[in-house]
């Protein structure tokens, strides 16, 4: 497939994985996520990817046969989404604590009870802690992209981490919309063979997943949070690369109309794009509002994101989760306490919204200036559901 | 941007239909956007499915509230909700259906300008089955010009494979077919 | 050269914390967990093996056709006594070891 | 079996034993371990073409403690339930990639090792997965018979009566254990695989001769392995072998493999040993009274019967032929 097409977002991402020549699937079904691992076993059942597809008998087995297959040294993907990320969960921090380049699509879904298939970012906000590079992605040109670059990153021997590239669940990942592929030759020279430096190789016998005692165990996660740390670099690196060879742009914290705002909301995944058409209408009405994007979630861009909105006033930040019992959402926490220690900081409020595939509409971010507005001039500290029914 | 609602029951092929506009439009250079109402739904239940149609990137992820076009694939559906709510004044509806215009409208009491073709019929004498989604396909686009009927030729062909033709021939008798009214 | 013990800085901690010499436990002698040690009678020995086979730790080694016996390895030996209840000619003995 | 894996399989006996073993000195496995000798058995069966996955456990904790290992080849462990996952992982990877050319085209051992509670109970639908998919990896179990890694706590692979520090005797409930050994091999046999074999220690060459079977066969193999451990069993340490070997006497532990589905007893035990000459070792049946262990004894030599019948049933006619 290339040129620019009509396609279904998760089709796209498994075109992703084809182009990057993955060597095993290991995957169980779940909605949202399915679309993508059932194109991905066509794919390898018509033989225009040459992979193993492992039809594994649960979450769990997947991410752990993905620690398998990545440990041997092979190119590794898995998706899922919701209850399957979350039984996940175990095995998930021990990937990156083993330095395994595995590449998972989390298709964003709520989690249970009451049981919901729709779209939220509950599920990657409780894997947050896992230690894996985690990015964000608005349209479908942008899930094709970052799922190229997921691998490019994930095994670039300066970063051997594994990478979760998050669209939201139904709202992205059914949707239908262009999408432009490149050569294949292109992609080959941006992502070439993987040949790891270890791997489980019976001439050279090493051995993974070592048993630490308290004399090690805080300088192993201290060397692997530095890894996580480090990676932005690399990932700046690699899509300055990209970008060389594609012409497509990507950045750790990406803005829009922020230059002269006093007021600016934060957002992740494809319900920016919403919020960016609420700007230009904003903007229309001569209201002073711009938008930043998170794209790189983990490693948190501190930098990035405090030059992002230098000079705003007041900040609104949405998050498609919560915390429970904490009165904040964690995109929300993790702005307001980077901010802090800011000499003239903005004032900094958080909402949650679009749980669970409630709508996230242009009218929910003109709310949410607007309260934005009111919190700042009564001085109230407020976090606030959206559209709850009280 | 043009905004299309589409109406049918669960099997009968309205998210294809949004789905093979879609890649016409963007074949055809434009953008465009099509997704189901997400949900558990089963075979036989009412489902609606969206489309978005512009010439500059869409930005966008709404259901879509205020369609400028509406289409039914399942006259049946008519009677079980309003699927005219939040149609645009100057929208129109695009219906299966062999009953004449005027009682359509005296029963539903929809306002605005509306295309008719008996869909099923054709799907019927065409296809073999009462699958109307790409019938009606052929009246949307007559109707509403969104896309050249030529676009269709591609997506139809890639998604119907050995039936492919058939289905052009459905799509090609909707679009003579189509009775514009109001 | 894997680093014996586990005090160092996170630095020189290997990627993913693997382990990159095979066998490296060879450098933790178990010898001292032992409170008494196998005494081989030479005499009784018949050379069956059979020390070498049972051993948990595999720390006897076979000194060859010639001189026809094997040899705890007292660095690793723990000192469990299977050699001595297992050998069919009670060559070995179990004696404390002095405290 | 099939003709090819039969030529591949070459009978190990007293003289070729290999002198290298697979798993180094310096583990940290108690006095006496029955568990590590099974394994460091097998390892040197099968020898350095091998990448072994462990799942948590006795064996993983002894013989990876940061910064060393005993492992002398490849080796992976990931967590507690997962181990046939991994091992699934690892062989896709390894298909994959010797396909594409990527890795020398030769056959590479693959075992994923566990105890009984990693098999029987937390780790069985991973195990029943992998069965199931067809992986060409050996599952080894080494059955132990309770949760000794985390302090002798009971699993479904604990005997009947046993005592444990989940399953201890009360004055209301005075037996231990209340449950049946769970029939793990019965249900790797139901999974259609093409080897399943139990073994016992004692009996090292039948034991490496199997895992060398089970290796040598195309698919996925499940290998339950009788595993002593002293400590948790309330033994003297010199006397695991010897408890392997009356385990097996006292028709406890038949000694059999399931080839393609045909049941074969390794070894016959026409004239069991009192039952009381094993459990009299060990601390965990002391509360037993006499009644109660007649009970175990009728019980356990049904269950050796329905094995040997199996056998029977299986053995080729020639065989039956020669019998009468």
């Amino acid at each position: 497939m290339t040129g620019r097409t009509g396609i279904e977002v998760s089709l796209a991402l498994s075109e992703a994985v084809k182009m990057a020549n993955a060597d095993v699937i290991a995957a169980y079904p779940i909605t949202p996520q399915t679309h993508i691992v059932e194109h991905l076993s066509e794919l390898v059942a018509d033989g225009e990817l040459d992979a193993e597809f492992v039809p594994v008998e649960s979450e769990h087995s997947a991410m752990s046969a993905c620690l398998g297959s990545s440990a041997a040294g092979a190119r590794t993907f898995t998706a899922t989404s919701s209850q399957g990320l979350a039984l996940m969960h175990e095995i998930l921090y021990i990937a990156p604590a083993m330095r395994l380049p595995i590449v998972l699509a989390v298709a964003n879904r709520a989690l249970s009870a009451p049981i919901s298939i729709w779209n939220d970012h509950s599920d990657i906000m409780g894997e947050r802690d896992t230690g894996w590079i985690q990015l964000f992605a608005e349209n479908g040109q942008e899930v094709f992209d970052l799922t190229l670059q997921a691998f490019r990153i994930a095994e670039d021997p300066r970063v051997m981490l594994p990478v979760a590239v998050n669209l939201d669940g139904f709202t992205l990942s059914h949707v239908i919309e262009p999408v432009i592929f490149p050569e294949q030759k292109l992609v080959d020279q941006f992502l070439p063979v993987y040949r790891p430096q270890i791997r489980l190789d019976p001439a050279k016998p090493l051995s993974m997943g070592m048993f630490g005692i308290p004399e090690i165990y805080t300088e192993t996660k201290r060397a692997s949070e530095m890894a996580l740390m480090d990676s932005k670099a690399v990932i700046v690196k690699v899509w300055d690369e990209f970008e060389a060879l594609f012409g497509r742009k990507y950045s750790p914290i990406e803005t829009y109309k922020t230059e002269d705002a006093d007021t600016i909301l934060v957002s992740m995944g494809s319900v920016s794009e919403t919020a960016m058409t609420a700007i230009d209408e904003m903007r229309a009405d001569g209201k002073k509002v711009g938008l930043v994007r998170i794209r790189m979630w983990r490693p948190f861009p501190d930098e990035e994101f405090k030059a992002a909105v230098a000079g705003a006033r007041v900040i609104g930040v949405t998050d498609r989760s919560i915390t429970p019992g904490s009165h904040a959402g964690p995109v929300f926490m993790e702005i307001r306490s980077l901010l802090y220690a800011l000499p003239e900081r903005p004032a900094v409020f958080g909402f949650s919204l679009g749980l669970g595939g409630r709508d996230v509409t242009r009218d929910n971010y003109k709310y949410i200036y607007d309260q934005c507005q009111v919190l700042e001039d009564t001085g109230q500290d407020r976090y606030e559901m959206v559209g709850v029914m009280e | 941007m043009i905004e299309v609602r589409i109406h049918g029951r669960g099997g009968q092929g309205a998210v294809t239909s949004a789905e093979l506009m879609a890649m016409a439009a963007i074949e055809g250079g434009k953008f465009a956007q099509a997704f189901p109402s997400f949900g558990p739904e089963r075979r036989g239940a009412p489902v609606t499915a969206f489309l978005r149609v512009d010439d500059r990137q869409i930005r966008l992820r709404e259901k879509v509230y205020k369609p400028d076009i509406v289409v039914v694939l399942d006259p049946s559906v008519m009677n079980i909700s309003r699927v005219d709510e939040g149609l645009k004044p100057d929208g129109l509806l695009v219906i299966n259906t062999g009953r004449e215009a005027a009682d359509i409208r005296k029963e539903y009491a929809f306002k605005q300008k509306m295309a008719l073709v008996d869909a099923s019929h054709i799907a019927m004498e065409e296809l073999g089955l009462p699958i109307t989604n790409t019938v009606m396909l052929g009246a949307l686009v007559k109707a509403s010009g969104l896309i050249t009927p030529e676009a269709i030729q591609g997506p139809l062909s890639r998604r119907f494979g050995s039936i492919a033709a058939r289905n052009q021939k459905a799509f090609d008798r909707a679009f003579t077919e189509v009775r514009m009214e109001g | 050269m894997t680093k014996i013990d586990a005090l160092m800085s996170w630095k020189e901690v290997p990627v993913g914390c693997h382990v990159p010499e095979a066998g490296s436990t060879v450098h933790y002698k178990t010898g001292d967990w032992r409170s008494q040690r196998p005494i081989l009678d030479r005499e009784k020995c018949i050379y069956c093996a059979m020390c070498w086979i049972y051993c948990p730790e595999g720390c006897y080694e076979d000194m060859g056709p010639e001189e026809k016996y094997y040899k705890v390895d007292l660095d690793f030996c723990k000192g469990c006594g299977i050699c001595a209840h297992e050998c069919p000619r009670d060559a070995i003995e179990m004696v404390p070891e002095e405290v | 079996m099939t003709a090819d894996a039969m030529i591949d399989f070459q009978k190990m006996t007293a003289k070729t034993i290999p002198a290298e073993d697979m798993l180094a000195p310096g583990h940290r496995a108690c006095q006496g371990c029955g568990e590590v000798l099974a394994l460091r058995l097998l390892m040197k069966a099968v020898g350095p073409e091998t990448i072994a996955v462990s799942a948590t456990g006795c064996m993983e904790v002894v013989s990876s403690t940061f910064p060393q290992s005993s492992w002398r080849v490849p080796w992976v462990h990931v967590a507690f339930e997962n181990a046939a996952a991994v091992a699934s992982g690892v062989e896709a990877g390894y298909k994959a990639m010797r396909r594409k050319g990527r890795i020398p085209d030769k056959r590479t051992a693959i075992l994923a090792i566990a105890g009984d509670g990693g098999t029987a109970d937390i780790g069985l639908q991973a195990l029943s997965g992998a069965l199931e998919r067809g992986h060409d990896f050996v599952y080894i179990c080494l059955d132990n018979e309770a949760y000794m890694n985390t302090g002798i706590q009971r699993s479904s692979s604990t005997p009947y009566g046993a005592m444990t520090t989940t399953s201890p005797p009360g004055k209301v409930h005075p037996l231990g254990q209340i449950t049946w050994k769970k029939n793990m091999p019965a249900i790797a046999v139901a999974h259609n695989v093409p080897y399943v074999a139990t073994a016992s220690p004692a009996y090292h060459l039948d034991m490496m001769n199997k895992i060398r079977k089970a290796v040598a066969m195309p698919g996925a193999a499940y290998l339950h392995v009788y595993a002593p451990c002293p400590t948790g069993w309330r033994m003297r340490p010199e006397l695991s072998v010897e408890s392997a070997r009356l385990v097996v006497q006292t028709q406890v532990f038949p000694l059999y493999e399931v080839v393609n589905g045909r049941y074969i007893l390794s070894r016959k035990v026409n004239k069991p040993k009192p039952l009381k000459e094993y459990l009299q070792q060990q601390g965990r049946f002391r509360h037993l009274d006499d009644k109660t262990v007649a009970e175990i004894e009728a019980r356990l030599h049904a269950e050796y019967d329905k094995i040997a019948r199996l056998a029977e049933a299986d053995a080729p006619a020639e065989e039956k032929e020669a019998k009468k």
